[in-house]
């Protein structure tokens, strides 16, 4: 019997529509959402099946069906690649529709819409990953932009949700513009949008530097990478929390999909390229967590997190580039393997940060964390998911984010040879780069979570905020408990992604296709030094990551022990509890906590030239002082200092053509008259 | 023929020259009706029905119904005199001369030599022409705007008439029925432009345009900058 | 042959008998029933003539089947918005909104005889086979359509349509000129003007005198289709004009100037000049493009915005013609896409108007909450328009920029994606800042027949962007081979 | 013999507040003073497991959990260490990488408790902290670069084994360059006197003491052990470095290795009496100070 995965994918993709659209015609509002979220359980549980067969090695025929339109058909395939990036959006689309029917529960608004776009969102990118055809992943693409975009406006009463919704909209236009021409040019190259033909059009270095450049800008917008990452701390805090859950966790990793896609197609990559990554990842993650550290909104904190992690897989993808350019295969398998893992690890613990972000704000009302604290005591659940989260993504050993941290810096320093300078700058640049973005995301991150969830609660809204409702409780347990199987299953998590990693290195054509294959003797490896020491790294990796397996079972372990043993010490004498030492001031209240901006000054000063935060506030004058406010911004400076100053450029060029239509209808005739003469003249001239 | 083409160009001159409206009216008219003799001395005698018919209906619209129309709207709207246009009268009749010139460089520049093409009518066609957006350029009244444009029209229908044209009678019929009718609703269009506005001036009509307003297009960039 | 008389003649007899029918009620039932018996002639004209016509005067061949399908097609969603539009129009004096001065409504009969004549002056435009018939056609279209711009007889659309009726005319008047000198490339005496004859003979064709004749045509029609320093009269008619003839200008009238245009083409590249014409055709897009979008960054008035955006979009026909090959199918592809969007986006922006009484894009705030449906419509029109995937303009677009890449002009297509990007980035600040947020103005329902033409519109955008039709397809395909394009 | 290697690790558990005893009593010899017994730590954590503890009425489960889950990273953080030759239990590629983060989990539990608290001192101690540790993890990571580049990448034992005096002899700078930076990041993170002062009084000046300011009983000797553990290991990898153990002979590799961490903690206490407390803007120089040691190492290897 023919394998009908493809199909059957394609049935799961549809489904949410197809319920979607149901939930938006119901009249009553009330159940719309949790029909909406019934259809994404439904679809993503039949879509899962043909995934995990294919990462297991079954990879389903592609399906092919015609489509009139000039140049496009509807060809969809899933091979390891695909089926790795579904991974994440199977787990975090279904989690996040049941977390979103319960938060916007008391939302007045009618929720037809906001449902039916979600199922469009989920359905649009599960599709895309399948898509193998150029016209075919731009619609897709698009309405996958779209249908986020009417998410971010769903709330468009307050100005700056509608001033977000815009600059995402153009934003993601403009990337899209750049990935027009990335397709009509390879297209033109390989006659033919289809994606298997284009693998194997004959590319000069020129024309593939040129495309890999459109690729990066084009991807890298949707991704965020530094310079172009500016609508994402506008976008994803406008956005309900479930939705930028979504958004930020899974749709951004579609950037990074389309980039791998595109390598496979550009054929050998040139060590520039790999370079180009290297320096994007890292700007993109100091930079990023730098601007985390400066935020005071909760959602726009996470959203800058965003751009780090996205920085750290960039980093693991440059590195797997380097490595194809200098046909290192421990770098190809480790950096690619690290990068790729990484964005299932941030899929999951940055959705999980921002369902947490959601209850808090679902519960308390505002954003501003200086307004918050102590909110563990109120809201215990939340709280524990939040802290695993944040140890999580600062990539602490028990949990998901160290193992694909741990995978690249092995590439950095396995991949080191003191012959290479190459090499060594780039173990510098993981080795120095990844460890201060892992001190500073730690940083950020104690900050987040000890000012929101720990301390005395300092302002009325954190004093009044209950714990939220179960339906948004268990996605969260559901998802920390997921940061912390893959923490403990590293190696079988490594397993699932090499069959990506030997999608992505299928592009080069020295490099043997297969890199990996469960079940295959190292034997069949011997006759390529290719094959053969890329496996090797692979055992070594295996055996690193079961000992990190090793010692942090052992870690959770002995502290669980430990602590055991610290309640049952002094079982003998009561516990007393007092006020916390204040130095024997008279009246300590809560406002003289750290807040987020203090507790980030020393770190921030660091970066001041990057950030250009802005200190606003008066000063305590007199002898007895009434009042005083201190108050910092930090807007986003590729925004002020890039894009606004160039839009109002163009804004000026622009403006003397617009004397030309000024209402006088004697120059009107005359513009006829002379461009008649004009192109007289031309033609005489031409003739 | 030659006779028709030298009272053409005449009337331009004078229109270049003249002021006073109602006395142009009337020299558009007598241009109508040489129009409408024209295609009949230029068959020279085997006057067809269509030829005959087509010029008489020429002379009919253009000569009586139009000026009657023009005049009209002229009395309603009470205007005199066309007040100081752009280029003035004098400096007018200069540019007329040049534009002469200008229509004899292009007549020859076209080098009819395979057809017997009466080279002055083409010149004053083509001189029509440009006499014709020449006033509808520098002239402020709207109505003289409504003449200029009959008489770039005229000038027009000049020039195939020299090229010895022979479109199929309904296609020259529309022609002229075209003109007619496009002439008729400026007629219109001045009564309500008469009765909306005081003034006839076609230069004070610049209400749309898209100087004034603006919106900022960044709007928090507009606040902060 | 007698079908394609029907389609003209019915129309302009319609027109004339309703200037004296007194009654409304009649004269709108003639209105419908006859702009319906229009689409269904066309229609089946289209499906039963199979054999391209040879020397009569009325032809249809499969460029002009496109075009008289679509047209039809408008004016039936005109119609059907229209009578609601016309019905609810005040008939006493009403204050302008913009400078608060009186002014009376044309009598409702010239409203409607003067868009059946237009619909009739349109059909004989697109079917005409002789040149000169067809250059009278379009100088009665717009004499037919003049008297539509001042409906509402206020200060603006007086001289809106004076500068519309001026500007046009002389520059159909440079048109004439062109035909006299196309007249004369023809070397072996014949006065036969029409399009097969022009054709059989294109070899010998003169090829001095059919630049020129191409010069003079070009500027002539491209005045009336609206291609860059000529379109200064287009944001004035089409903003000023009622919603149901904007979009009937916009949508029909526009394509009929591009049909001269695509005649002379014709043409030309049988007598094996098509790069002359080219070249133009591309500099004249990419001016008109580049233009409409520096006028949409900053505009205050949302009709004059979709009218530089149909500025816009001509500039982008005229540039898929002029490349020729792949980007004749996408240009005539774009040329429905465009009609069908724009219409709808008037319309929407008619009843935006009728319910928030004002132009200035500043004042208005909150659509999607006061009128739901148009609101959706006017986010997806914006969509649609400005060429996002999901909709028909997108794979249109997408195929012009397949053929600019594919002759390898990059300097041409880096312009192209930019001032596509241009008037993108314009429209959303317009468009966003009318359709999202709170409105002040209450929650009313649309009546049906105000929203029921642009709904379909739209369900029209949408399907064309994903399945293309097959009869649709087939009827591009071979007009791209008319003017030399490539099939597939 | 997989027993045998596990002497090690437990050696570290009872030696380690031994380590602490020994700088006090060379800071009070410098001081002219008696000084506390050697053994005075042991004293100090018996007596604190038998006392009752207080806590804040502000706090919750997380100072409670703080100090257990500090003491479990520090524990398994020593059984990575090796003696020279003598192999740690547990080895493996990258376990130097586990290391570094076991001490960021660390750290991070400290900053999370003492947050907890809710005082600002507390607030102001963790502020600090996470802004030297930012700044220290970077130094880390590339001196222990130049132990790769040296040795070629793999587990911390083997790389440690092949120090020699040939070594010495051919890149003798480099293992000074990074033993200095490494000693300067020892003295960091333990809080030793120019970065941070152990014993000061002043909330407003300390950093690591503030952060435990408000432990007591069972929780205050759990953190006491663990920052002597966290001493051991710092010393271990100095050592380990520094000391060319390849050339002894097996069984006089253990007593010297003793020997080195003494002398240490000799130098530390001697580096505590001499100086005086560096001004906090000083520390992010000391601190890319030390980073630039192991980079101008890294560049001294690339060109030698």
């Amino acid at each position: 019997m023919k394998d009908r995965g493809m199909e059957v994918f394609i049935l799961g993709c549809l489904i949410p529509l197809v319920l979607g659209a149901f939930a938006l015609a119901i009249r009553r509002p009330r159940i719309a959402p949790w029909v909406a979220a019934f259809g994404v359980w439904l679809g993503c549980g039949i879509a899962a099946v043909p995934v995990i067969r294919a990462l297991v090695g079954s990879v389903p025929p592609s399906l092919q069906i015609a489509w009139n339109m000039p140049g496009g058909s509807l060809t969809f395939g899933l091979d390891g690649l695909s089926a790795f990036f579904c991974l994440p959006i199977l787990l975090v689309s279904p989690l996040a529709a049941l977390y979103g029917c319960q938060y916007l529960a008391h939302e007045k608004k009618p929720l037809g819409s906001v449902s039916f776009f979600y199922n469009v969102l989920t359905a649009s990118m599960l599709l895309l990953l399948a898509a193998r055809n150029g016209l075919l992943f731009l619609v897709l693409w698009e309405v996958m932009a779209i249908s986020s975009f009417f998410l971010v406006v769903f709330d468009d009463e307050h100005a700056h949700v509608r001033e977000a919704g815009w600059t995402y909209l153009v934003a993601s236009h403009l990337g899209t513009g750049a990935l027009l021409v990335l397709f009509a040019l390879l297209g033109k190259q390989a006659n033919s949008l289809d994606f298997s033909l284009m693998a194997r059009a004959a590319l000069s270095p020129t024309m593939a530097g040129i495309l890999f450049v459109l690729a990066v800008i084009g991807f890298g917008t949707k991704a965020g990478f530094i310079p172009l990452h500016v609508w994402l701390p506008e976008a994803h805090p406008a956005a309900p929390s479930h939705v930028s859950a979504l958004m930020s966790g899974v749709m951004i990793k579609t950037g990074v999909y389309g980039l791998l896609r595109i390598l496979t197609m550009l054929g050998h990559p040139s060590a520039a390229w790999g370079w180009t990554l290297v320096i994007i990842g890292l700007i993109s993650g100091i930079l990023g967590v730098a601007f985390a550290l400066a935020q005071h909104d909760l959602k726009r904190l996470l959203a800058y997190h965003s751009v780090e992690n996205i920085g750290i897989i960039a980093l693991g993808i440059g590195a797997g580039l380097l490595g194809l350019a200098w046909n290192q295969p421990v770098l190809v398998v480790l950096g690619f393997g690290g990068g790729i893992l990484h964005v299932l690890n941030h899929a999951v613990f940055k959705s999980l940060l921002f369902l947490g972000a959601g209850a808090v704000v679902h519960s308390t009302g505002t954003r501003d964390i200086d307004h918050l604290g102590g909110l563990i005591k109120s809201m215990r659940g939340t709280a524990v998911t939040f802290v695993i989260a944040s140890a999580a993504i600062s990539g602490l050993p028990p949990f998901n984010g160290f193992i694909s941290e741990f995978l690249i810096y092995l590439a950095g320093f396995s991949g080191v040879r003191a012959d290479a300078p190459g090499t060594v700058i780039l173990a510098i640049a993981i080795g120095g780069g990844l460890a201060m973005i892992g001190g500073l995301a730690a940083a950020c991150f104690a900050k987040a979570f000890g000012v929101v969830f720990l301390g005395e609660p300092r302002s009325s809204h954190a004093t009044h905020a209950e714990e939220v409702s179960a339906a948004m409780r268990w996605p969260m347990a559901v998802l920390a408990a997921a940061c912390l199987g893959i923490g403990l299953l590293a190696p079988a998590a490594v397993k699932l992604v090499l069959p990506a990693v030997q999608v992505v290195c299928s592009g080069s054509p020295n490099a043997t296709s297969r890199v990996w294959e469960p079940g295959v003797p190292a034997r069949a490896y011997e006759e390529t030094p290719y094959g053969v020491t890329a496996n090797a790294s692979v055992t070594t990796a295996m055996a690193s990551l079961m000992g990190v397996v090793q010692i942090s079972t052992v870690l959770l372990l002995l502290a669980i022990c430990l602590y055991l043993i610290r309640r049952y010490l002094p079982r003998g004498r009561e516990e007393t509890a007092t006020g916390t030492w204040d130095c024997g001031y008279a009246r300590p209240t809560a406002r003289m906590q750290y807040t987020a901006s203090s507790f980030a000054q020393p770190l921030t000063d660091l970066f001041k030239i990057f950030l250009g935060t802005r200190k606003q506030g008066t000063a305590p004058e007199g002898f007895f002082p009434q009042r005083a406010t201190f108050e910092t911004q930090t807007p986003d400076a590729a925004r002020e200092h890039l894009f606004v100053p160039l839009f109002r450029l163009i804004d000026r060029a622009l403006s003397p053509v617009r004397r030309m239509q000024h209402g006088r209808i004697h120059e009107y005739l005359l513009y006829i008259a002379i461009v008649l003469v004009l192109l007289l003249i031309w033609k005489a001239g031409s003739r | 023929m030659t006779i028709i083409s030298v009272l053409l160009i005449l009337s331009c001159l004078w229109l270049l020259g003249s002021s006073r409206l109602h006395v142009a009216i009337r020299v558009v008219a007598i241009q109508g009706v040489l129009l409408g003799v024209l295609p009949l001395v230029r068959s020279m005698g085997k006057i067809g029905f269509g030829v005959g018919v087509l010029g008489l209906s020429t002379i009919i619209s253009k000569g009586i119904l139009l000026p009657w129309l023009m005049s009209a709207c002229l009395r309603l709207s009470g205007i005199r005199k066309e007040i100081e246009p752009f280029v003035g009268f004098g400096p007018s009749l200069l540019c007329g001369t040049a534009l002469l010139g200008l229509a004899v460089w292009i007549a020859d520049r076209l080098q009819l030599t395979q057809a017997q093409v009466p080279q002055v009518l083409l010149i004053s066609s083509f001189f029509a022409i440009l006499a014709g957006l020449f006033l509808m350029v520098t002239r402020r009244k709207a109505i003289m705007q409504s003449l200029a444009y009959l008489v770039m029209e005229n000038g027009v229908y000049g020039v195939g008439v020299s090229m010895s044209l022979d479109f199929p009678f309904i296609v020259e019929l529309g022609i002229l029925l075209d003109v007619f009718v496009g002439v008729f609703l400026m007629g219109n269009l001045l009564f309500h432009l008469d009765r909306e506005f005081e003034h006839l001036d076609a230069d004070k009509l610049t209400e749309l345009s898209d100087l004034s307003k603006s919106t900022p297009v960044l709007d928090a960039a507009e606040e902060n900058a | 042959m007698m079908l394609l008389l029907l389609t003209i003649l019915l129309p302009a007899a319609a027109g004339t008998a309703s200037y004296f029918i007194r009654p409304h009620r009649w004269r709108r039932l003639l209105w419908g029933t006859v702009a319906a018996l229009h689409l269904a002639l066309s229609i089946t004209a289209v499906l039963t003539i199979q054999a391209p016509p040879l020397d009569h005067w009325i032809g249809m061949d499969s460029l002009s089947a496109i075009f008289l399908v679509l047209t039809s097609l408008l004016f039936l969603g005109a119609t059907v918005y229209g009578i609601g539009y016309v019905a609810r129009e005040p008939v006493a004096g009403q204050m302008d909104f913009e400078d608060g001065s009186l002014f009376k409504n044309e009598p409702e009969s010239v409203f409607t005889g003067g868009l059946l004549l237009l619909l009739a002056a349109m059909s004989l435009a697109i079917l005409s086979r002789h040149l000169a018939l067809q250059w009278v056609a379009i100088e009665a279209t717009t004499l037919a359509s003049a008297p539509l711009i001042y409906y509402h007889q206020n200060r603006r659309s007086l001289e809106a349509a004076w500068k519309y009726l001026i500007l046009c005319s002389v520059g159909i008047a440079v048109a004439l000129l062109g035909i006299f000198f196309l007249r004369m490339t023809i070397q072996d005496g014949s006065h036969d003007l029409t399009l097969a004859a022009l054709l059989e003979r294109a070899g010998t064709l003169n090829h001095k005198w059919l630049s020129t004749a191409f010069i003079f045509m070009l500027v002539g029609y491209g005045t009336k289709m609206g291609l860059a320093p000529l379109h200064t009269w287009l944001p004035d008619a089409h903003s000023e004009a009622p919603s149901p003839v904007s979009a009937m200008l916009s949508g029909a009238l526009l394509n009929c100037a591009f049909l001269g245009i695509l005649r002379v083409q014709q043409i030309c590249t049988a007598a094996g000049m098509a790069s002359f014409g080219g070249d133009l055709l591309i500099l004249f897009g990419l001016l008109s493009m580049g233009l409409a979008g520096a006028f949409i960054l900053r505009q205050a008035d949302y009709k004059r915005m979709l009218a530089y955006s149909s500025v816009e979009h001509m500039g982008i026909l005229a540039l898929g013609v002029g490349l020729g090959g792949l980007g004749l199918f996408g240009s005539f592809l774009h040329a429905v896409n465009h009609s069908i969007v724009k219409a709808m986006l008037f319309l929407t922006a008619g009843n935006i108007l009728s319910r928030f009484h004002t132009k200035d894009t500043m004042k208005i705030q909150g659509v999607c909450d006061a009128l739901p449906i148009s609101g959706a419509l006017w986010i997806t029109g914006f969509l649609a328009v400005t060429g996002s995937p999901p909709f028909g303009t997108f794979i249109s677009e997408f195929t012009i920029l397949r053929a600019v890449l594919a002759q390898g002009r990059w300097a041409t297509a880096v312009l192209y994606v930019l001032f596509l990007l241009l008037a993108f980035v314009g429209m959303t600040g317009i468009v966003l800042r009318m359709a999202l947020g709170k409105s002040e103005v209450n929650r009313v329902r649309e009546p049906l027949t105000a929203v029921l033409p642009p709904m379909v519109f739209a369900v029209l955008a949408l399907l064309l962007g994903v399945y293309l039709p097959g009869p649709l397809a087939d009827r591009l395909h071979e007009a791209a081979q008319l003017l030399g394009g490539v099939g597939r | 013999m997989n027993a045998l290697r596990w002497t090690l690790p437990l050696t570290a558990w009872v030696l380690s507040p031994l380590m602490l005893g020994i700088i006090n009593r060379v800071k009070a010899f410098f001081a002219g003073r008696q000084g506390p017994s050697v053994w005075q730590l042991y004293y100090d954590l018996f007596k604190l497991l038998q006392k009752a503890s207080v806590y804040s009425r502000s706090t919750s489960a997380v100072i409670r959990m703080g100090p257990s889950v500090v003491l479990a990273c520090m524990a398994l953080a020593t059984t990575i260490l090796p003696w020279g030759e003598l192999r740690a239990p547990v080895t493996f590629v990258g376990d130097i990488i586990l290391l570094a983060y076991l001490l960021g989990l660390a750290r991070f539990a400290t900053v999370l408790a003492a947050l907890d608290t809710g005082s600002s001192f507390e607030g102001m101690g963790a502020s600090r902290e996470v802004q030297f540790a930012a700044l220290a993890e970077p130094s880390f990571f590339l001196g222990m670069l130049v132990l790769v580049l040296h040795f070629g990448f793999s587990g911390l034992s083997k790389m440690v084994s092949e120090i020699s005096f040939e070594t010495w002899q051919t890149s003798g700078v480099l293992l000074t360059l990074v033993g200095c930076s490494w000693f300067i990041l020892l003295l960091t993170e333990n809080s030793r006197i120019p970065v941070d002062d152990p014993n000061t009084h002043l909330e407003l000046t300390m950093i690591h003491e503030v952060m435990v300011l408000d432990y007591g009983g069972p929780d205050l000797a759990f953190i006491l052990y663990a920052a002597s553990l966290k001493m051991w290991i710092f010393a271990a990898l100095v050592v380990n470095l520094v000391v060319p153990m390849h050339s002894l002979t097996p069984w006089w590799q253990a007593p010297i290795f003793l020997l080195g961490m003494v002398f240490v903690m000799i130098l530390v206490g001697v580096v505590e009496s001499i100086l005086a407390r560096l001004r906090l803007q000083q520390i992010p120089k000391v601190l890319i100070g030390s980073a630039l040691l192991s980079l101008i190492a890294l560049i001294v290897r690339l060109m030698g």
